[in-house]
């Protein structure tokens, strides 16, 4: 998941995750080591992870990568998980940014080959934390590259909300208070949010997982989120809108991105955003190489490239999220990385990641079924009205 | 005294047509990224920024190669179908001109996700240039459609006969007078599809694929890049002073329109 | 004509069909079952009942709004302004059409916001339904003055002189001649605010403060829920209210003068 | 004498640099049939359109029943107009197209309809009351026009070439019927036309316009008897000029003659009284009830001459094409004209 | 004898369920000025058109100088057509719009300059070449249309109401110079018009349309003369009907009788061979060169008489109004109208 637009979170996983124990990855062979650059390379991603100086002359991690590689780079977007991993499947790309909800089915469909981590240097440079995780790895073998990650904020403007918040209640119990000011991300993964929210003050509702729902605990969430309609003043999709939005006020209290936050304070308004205590939602990407790729060389090229400190960090300050490269920090402009929380290991594990909640529930629960995105986005639909 | 109401009137429509516009020309040199109001300084830097943006300049030519595609495929499907339909009596012409217009009278939602939807499973097509202007060129006939069977209408058939009566045959009289004096009114509905098409962001949205972008689909984007905000601005800026130049040269070559109508 | 029977029909008839499957439950893949379920939820679900309302009123206001704004402009240029100034407003009516609709959205946007322009002379509504009526107005305003100027240029001048003539004043003459002769016109206007607004998500987003429309909803289904199905079944509303209305207006005359 | 229905004074107008109308004079008595006769372009129609109300003067004043009106708004004055294309509202039947005049007077309902009714049977439409303008054939929709404005009882009714794009026979028996009409309700009537024939048969008088002014005020048989100038000799009937040489040789005198075609003698006829000129018969066009002969004088000029075929056979008639024949006229037939003189003197000597 | 310019053979044309033209035949003569009269809606057009393959029959068969032409396009018929509203390229000046049908022929460059001012010369128009159609009044534009099709030297030369949209004055005088230049070319002219006047002045044999039918064909004085029907008497001219009982009363026979206005004597003209009938001057219309007096006849119809403004003054002509008179008429002036008689009968009398 990324920050463009709304479109995160699309789409199915594959199968459960490992505790399920229903799911071993295809024999797919892994790469043992590296030859000649074949030349070309195509690059499948969310768009914003590989520009070429385009967008804007002066961001560019493309060029460098061409000029020092040879492998000449062609680029595509893809707007929805789902758009990733149906163009995967037709084989004519060499790697992709994937997204939590997205690398789990590559990884399933055998689309993806296992990462040979030791031919990339800068793997090295990960956080640690990010290394073999549920949505990266199988049985302890990486599949990719972790690149950025970011979590899920509460934001709030310090002239107009007294006193400051501490937990996300302020939106959710007490939103109330600051009615038809309050602000919310304007996704069906949205109600994740409040499944945490509950998670925490309603341990009867025996939420483990805020993406596994059963009907119940759907409903309690979708509940929740109806009470809090009646306070928010509008969902927020894009930046613009919602740094707008606090800048001139019409929203003082909400869920942003650290992106946002910094934005707005640039920009001159009054705002903080932390991470409660509670918790988060939040996202991670990781970049994976086809298992079809003619360009197997380039393709390690390009993961150990945008990795790289340098490009790691060009990326995340132009995308708004924590560098996966701890050496990319040193790169960075004064502060970002404080303010991005990199590295910071108890906040990374605050974040429940973005994952596409399916019928299997991913708490490993088997008594009952889970509510899919479809159902959530049916809800969503129900709570805005 | 009721015309001078009427011109308050006007005057205040346009006065609402335009303070918007006025609004997207000052917030491109406003200094503060999310158009803060009243701007806190004047910068000439979004411009430059603009002016050095590759991404715009490419989303602009992929538009304009899409609108110009599209525009051409429904100038000579719309000029087609106004011909049939004028000429031949056949049974279904209410129900084709019906037809005609339904991409435009169904909501682009509709349009685009039908489209898409046939693209990817019926005939089993990647979505991508092809499609798009293929989903364009389908709601841009009937503007060149409309305008075509107007003018022939008006025409009726006594020059083309008159043409034939002289020697000239079906083709000769197409080229020499049908199509001349149908001119000044495809104009007409190929600048109207022409816009139409290189605004249009909800059926693209649905049948571009990703790989393909268009003015609105890399302005949609950019609005939800940080930085980019005020640059789209500027392009939108740009435009609509740039579009004046078509539409003033259209509407001059329409004059001849008044001396279609007096010749008759 | 093959072009358009088999494609878009076609796609219209793919869109309806797969209006009555399924997608499985991991989401994305079509079961191609046939079911009622979607438009079952469609009609026991209060919600789509509630949006289907408010888009149709929203699509209706807007209509009126921009026939109201439309008519005196149009009449102005049609029979008022020389001929030389009736070009330079029929270019000023199409400019706005080349700026980018998002750009104008967003400049709405900008407009509503608190300490706005229109907030700083006290005449803001704030986000939300009246904000995004306006702005769709303001959006499709063109497309109801062209067809609603070229409509009074073909009424002859002698009609509005007899009526005159025979005693009826302005007011009069307007609302028994020019409105009657002008309505199949009017209508032509009102398909493209009607449908663009029943098809419309973007700008609800952008000023609609929380609320949802039509387009919302089937844009929501369709990407990101990527619930093909349920997103035709929703489609379905806005393509039956459309005929509804396209066969309701077609006696008018309209369709011909679109 | 009859009061005043219509006085115009000094009525100018001017569109841009093009001066329509140009310093008309002119009174029209209360029921009388007053035509305007002129080419196009002459200004009948801009002179109609001030009288209504729908063009304002440059200068000047319309007076109507003796009030001055100049400035008032259509709907403000007493007059009603029959427009060249009816003007027609296509979406009312016919019945609603007369009953509007009254509709927005606020008549009550039931005697609205009952004198639309009645307005529609004496054009002869009353069983085509609920048709649309559009399902009815021109000479039915002139007269829808016609009750249209006649069921408002006005004062004046205006006519701008109402039978203009009416077929001929059609135009005939409107003529008669119009005329008829006009008799019957005894209001009235400004006539413009662009047909001699038509003003001739139907008017008390008529005005005849040039380039915006007007050339004479007249009778029917005084405007075709005594032409005030060449222009109203050629524009009324057929002129037959002789001038400059011709005029010397044929008739002795040096001046603009006019001689009409059927006053104009031929052959044995000629009387002993007569003025004479021999020629040569050019051509022959038969025309059913009259012929014409055009006769090529030995002098130059050729003459019209007008024979009805009273007697005779049709070949006798041809027979004559290519024959030296004599022609002659009373000398009171040839009509002087003096290129000098002003139709504004002549209007005033025909007032008085 | 002549050859044949065109034969139609059986020609019918329905528009659905309208027959616009049913069973036609008709042979119209090389070199000759053939006109074909009839009211609004009677088929002419659709003749015509049938003749220049712009409509094809739905039964029947066109013949051109001897060659099946049926199923031809228009462009591969060796007619052309002036049409009523003239139909020139707006977007063409006048020698493009002249030259149009010899560039599509491609005649060379020179030749075809060359010709096309040749014939702008012919029809007077020499300097205005370079001019729009919009920039030309309603009489030039007619002559731009005749020389754009006279310019291809067609072996018939179709004219759909060309003179229709002319004022009269203009129409009169277009009307003696298309017959000239008929007669200077030579082309046949096959010549649409509902205006009977026009007809009987310009063509050599006329064709009464009814109903989609011809009703009658004959040159103008014998049409006028002798008309088959009392439609055909009642088309051309005017018809002064008596029937039935008045009929029989006046005349003394039973049947259909029609005596033509300017066969009718008045007064002390009367003569002593003459049949007689006592009656009341209605009305008498003046229309400058002639009167007509209408009579009505104690024993019922009103007769129209037509008497020309020989000499006496308008004053005494009108003083007749209200006055009891004598009407009189030579006897063999009395046309018997056998309403049975079908008009293709006298077709085929008249051609024998
Ligand atoms: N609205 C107008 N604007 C400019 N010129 C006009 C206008 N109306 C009339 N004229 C000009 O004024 C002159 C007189 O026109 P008018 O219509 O009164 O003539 P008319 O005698 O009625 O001719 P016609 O027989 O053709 O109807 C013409 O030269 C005409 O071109
Ligand atoms: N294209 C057509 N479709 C249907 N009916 C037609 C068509 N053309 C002519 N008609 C009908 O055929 C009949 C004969 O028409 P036509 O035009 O030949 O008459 P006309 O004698 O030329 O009349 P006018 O003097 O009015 O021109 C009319 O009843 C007319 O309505
Ligand atoms: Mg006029
Ligand atoms: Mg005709």
């Amino acid at each position: 998941g990324t920050s463009s637009g709304d479109d995160d979170g699309g789409g199915g996983g594959a199968t459960g995750s490992e505790e399920q124990g229903g799911f071993t990855a295809p024999d797919i062979e892994m790469a043992e080591s590296l030859g000649d650059n074949e030349g070309t390379l195509s690059v499948l991603a969310w768009p914003g992870y590989a520009e070429d100086g385009s967008t804007d002359k002066s961001v560019d991690w493309v060029t460098p990568f061409e000029e020092g590689t040879g492998c000449q780079v062609e680029v595509k977007y893809f707007g929805t998980s789902d758009e990733a991993v149906s163009l995967m499947k037709s084989g004519q790309y060499d790697v992709v940014s994937a997204s939590g909800d997205a690398s789990l089915r590559l990884i399933a469909g055998g689309d993806v080959a296992p990462v040979n981590t030791d031919l990339i240097d800068n793997y090295a440079d990960v956080w640690s934390f990010l290394k073999d995780r549920d949505w990266n790895s199988v049985d302890g073998q990486m599949y990719g590259v972790p690149h950025g990650y970011g979590a899920n904020l509460l934001m709030y403007n310090t002239d107009e909300v007294d006193p400051a918040p501490t937990s996300w209640s302020s939106v959710f119990d007490d939103a109330g208070t600051y009615s038809g000011k309050v602000t919310s991300y304007d996704s069906p993964i949205y109600i994740a949010d409040a499944a945490l929210y509950l998670m925490n003050t309603q341990p009867d509702l025996g939420i483990k997982d805020p993406y596994s729902l059963d009907a119940d605990q759907l409903a309690a969430a979708v509940d929740l989120l109806k009470q809090q309609r009646e306070h928010v003043g509008e969902y927020w999709s894009d930046y613009l809108k919602e740094t707008q939005a606090f800048k001139t006020g019409d929203s003082v209290i909400g869920t942003t991105w650290q992106v946002i936050a910094n934005l707005a304070q640039s920009e001159g308004a009054t705002v903080e955003a932390f991470l409660p205590d509670e918790g988060s939602t939040g996202w991670s990407d990781t970049w994976m190489v086809s298992s079809k790729t003619e360009a197997p060389n380039c393709a390690y090229a390009w993961l150990n490239h945008i990795v790289s400190p340098e490009a790691n960090a060009a990326v995340a300050e132009w995308f708004g999220e924590a560098p996966a490269n701890e050496k990319a920090c040193d790169l960075t402009s004064d502060g970002f990385c404080e303010s991005y929380h990199a590295g910071d290991e108890a906040y990374a594990e605050k974040i429940h990641y973005w994952t596409t909640p399916i019928e299997q529930c991913l708490d490993g629960r088997t008594d009952v079924t889970c509510t899919t995105y479809q159902d959530w986005t049916q809800a969503w639909t129900e709570i805005k009205g | 005294m009721t015309r001078s109401v009427l011109l308050a009137f006007s005057a205040l429509v346009l006065l609402f047509v335009y303070a918007p516009l006025a609004l997207v020309v000052l917030n491109s040199f406003n200094t503060s990224r999310t158009f803060e109001w009243p701007p806190p300084g004047f910068t000439t830097k979004w411009w430059s920024a603009a002016v050095d943006s590759e991404g715009a300049r490419n989303a602009i030519v992929v538009s304009l190669e899409v609108a110009l595609v599209a525009t051409v495929i429904a100038l000579v499907l719309g000029t087609m179908a106004a011909l049939a339909l004028q000429r031949f009596r056949f049974f279904g012409r209410d129900t084709v001109s019906l037809l005609i217009i339904l991409p435009i009278a169904l909501p682009g939602v509709v349009t685009g996700i039908a489209l898409a939807n046939a693209f990817l499973t019926m005939f089993g097509i990647e979505l991508g240039m092809l499609t798009l202007v293929v989903s364009h060129a389908t709601f841009c006939i009937v503007t060149v459609f409309n305008n075509a069977i107007a003018r022939l209408r008006r025409l009726g058939g006594n020059l083309e006969e008159a043409s034939m009566d002289l020697g000239a045959g079906t083709f000769r009289t197409f080229w020499s007078v049908t199509l001349p004096m149908m001119r000044s009114a495809l104009l007409a509905g190929a600048l109207l599809s022409f816009a139409l098409s290189f605004d249009e962001i909800i059926v693209t949205t649905f049948t571009a694929g990703q790989g393909i972008q268009t003015l609105p689909i890399w302005i949609y984007q950019n609005l939800f890049r940080p930085n980019q905000a005020p640059v789209v601005n500027v392009v939108a800026a740009a435009l609509i002073v740039l579009s004046i130049v078509p539409i003033w040269l259209s509407q001059k070559l329409a004059g001849t329109d008044e001396s279609v109508a007096a010749a008759r | 004509m093959l072009w358009l029977g088999v494609l878009y029909l076609g796609s219209l008839a793919a869109l309806f069909i797969t209006s009555l499957w399924s997608v499985d439950a991991f989401g994305g893949n079509i079961e191609r079952i046939w079911t009622l379920d979607n438009y079952r939820d469609l009609f026991t679900i209060d919600v789509y009942r509630t949006i289907t309302v408010r888009t149709l009123l929203i699509a209706a206001a807007v209509t009126i709004i921009d026939a109201v704004l439309a008519f005196p402009v149009a009449l102005y240029m049609a029979k008022v302004a020389s001929p030389r100034l009736q070009r330079i407003l029929v270019i000023a009516v199409l400019t706005p059409l080349w700026a980018s609709y998002l750009v104008k959205a967003y400049a709405w946007r900008g407009m509503f916001a608190s300490g706005g322009p229109l907030d700083a002379v006290g005449l803001s509504p704030g986000y939300g339904l009246a904000a995004t009526v306006l702005t769709l107005s303001y959006l499709w305003l063109p497309y109801m003055i062209l067809p609603m100027y070229a409509g009074l240029e073909r009424l002859p001048n002698s009609l509005i002189e007899a009526s005159a003539d025979l005693g009826a004043g302005t007011g009069t003459t307007m609302r028994r001649v020019v409105l009657p002769v002008l309505f199949p016109a009017a209508v032509a206007g009102s398909i493209f605010t009607f449908s663009l607004t029943l098809g419309d998500y973007i700008a609800v987003k952008i000023v609609g403060g929380a609320n949802q429309m039509l387009g919302n909803v089937v844009y929501d289904s369709f990407l990101t829920g990527n619930n093909l199905p349920f997103a035709a079944a929703v489609a379905t509303i806005p393509v039956a209210a459309m005929l509804v209305y396209l066969t309701a207006v077609r006696r008018t005359g309209a369709l011909d003068s679109l | 004498m009859s009061t005043t229905a219509v006085e115009l004074v000094g009525l100018s107008k001017s569109f841009g640099d093009v001066t329509a109308v140009d310093g008309v004079d002119l009174e029209i008595r209360d029921g009388e049939f007053f035509s305007m006769l002129g080419p196009s372009g002459s200004g009948k129609t801009t002179v109609l359109r001030m009288i209504a109300g729908f063009e304002q003067p440059t200068s000047g004043r319309v007076h109507l029943a003796g009030q001055d009106v100049t400035g008032r708004p259509p709907f403000a004055r007493d007059v009603n107009t029959v427009f060249q294309d009816y003007a027609l509202f296509p979406h009312m039947d016919v019945l609603a197209n007369v009953e509007y005049g009254l509709r927005v007077k606020k008549v009550p309902r039931a005697e609205r309809r009952e004198r639309a009714t009645a307005a529609l049977e004496a054009v002869q439409l009353g069983d085509l009351a609920a048709r649309r303008p559009t399902q009815l054939s021109g000479g039915q929709r002139q007269r829808v026009a016609l009750a249209r404005a006649l069921v408002n009882r006005p004062k004046v009714l205006l006519l701008d070439e109402p039978l203009g794009a009416l077929d001929l026979k059609l135009r005939r028996s409107m003529q008669l019927e119009l005329k008829q009409i006009q008799r019957d309700v005894g209001i009235t009537f400004v006539f413009v036309t662009h047909d001699q024939e038509e003003a001739l048969t139907m008017s008390d008088r008529i005005a005849v316009f040039r380039d915006g002014r007007i050339e004479q005020v007249a009778a029917p048989a005084d405007l075709y008897e005594s032409p005030a100038s060449p222009f109203v000799a050629g524009f009324v009937g057929t002129s037959n000029l002789l001038e400059g040489e011709a005029a010397h040789t044929v008739l002795g005198r040096r001046g603009v003659f006019s001689i009409r075609p059927e006053k104009i003698h031929l052959g044995d006829e000629v009387g002993d009284d007569d003025a004479t000129a021999p020629g040569v018969v050019q051509d022959v066009v038969y025309l059913g009830s009259v012929n014409h002969y055009l006769v090529e004088l030995d002098a130059g000029p050729t003459l019209t001459v007008l024979r009805q075929n009273l007697r005779g056979t049709t070949h006798e008639a041809m027979a004559l094409r290519g024959q030296r024949v004599t022609v002659g006229w009373a000398p009171e037939h040839v009509i002087e004209l003096d290129q000098e003189r002003q139709g504004q003197q002549h209007q005033e000597l025909e007032e008085s």
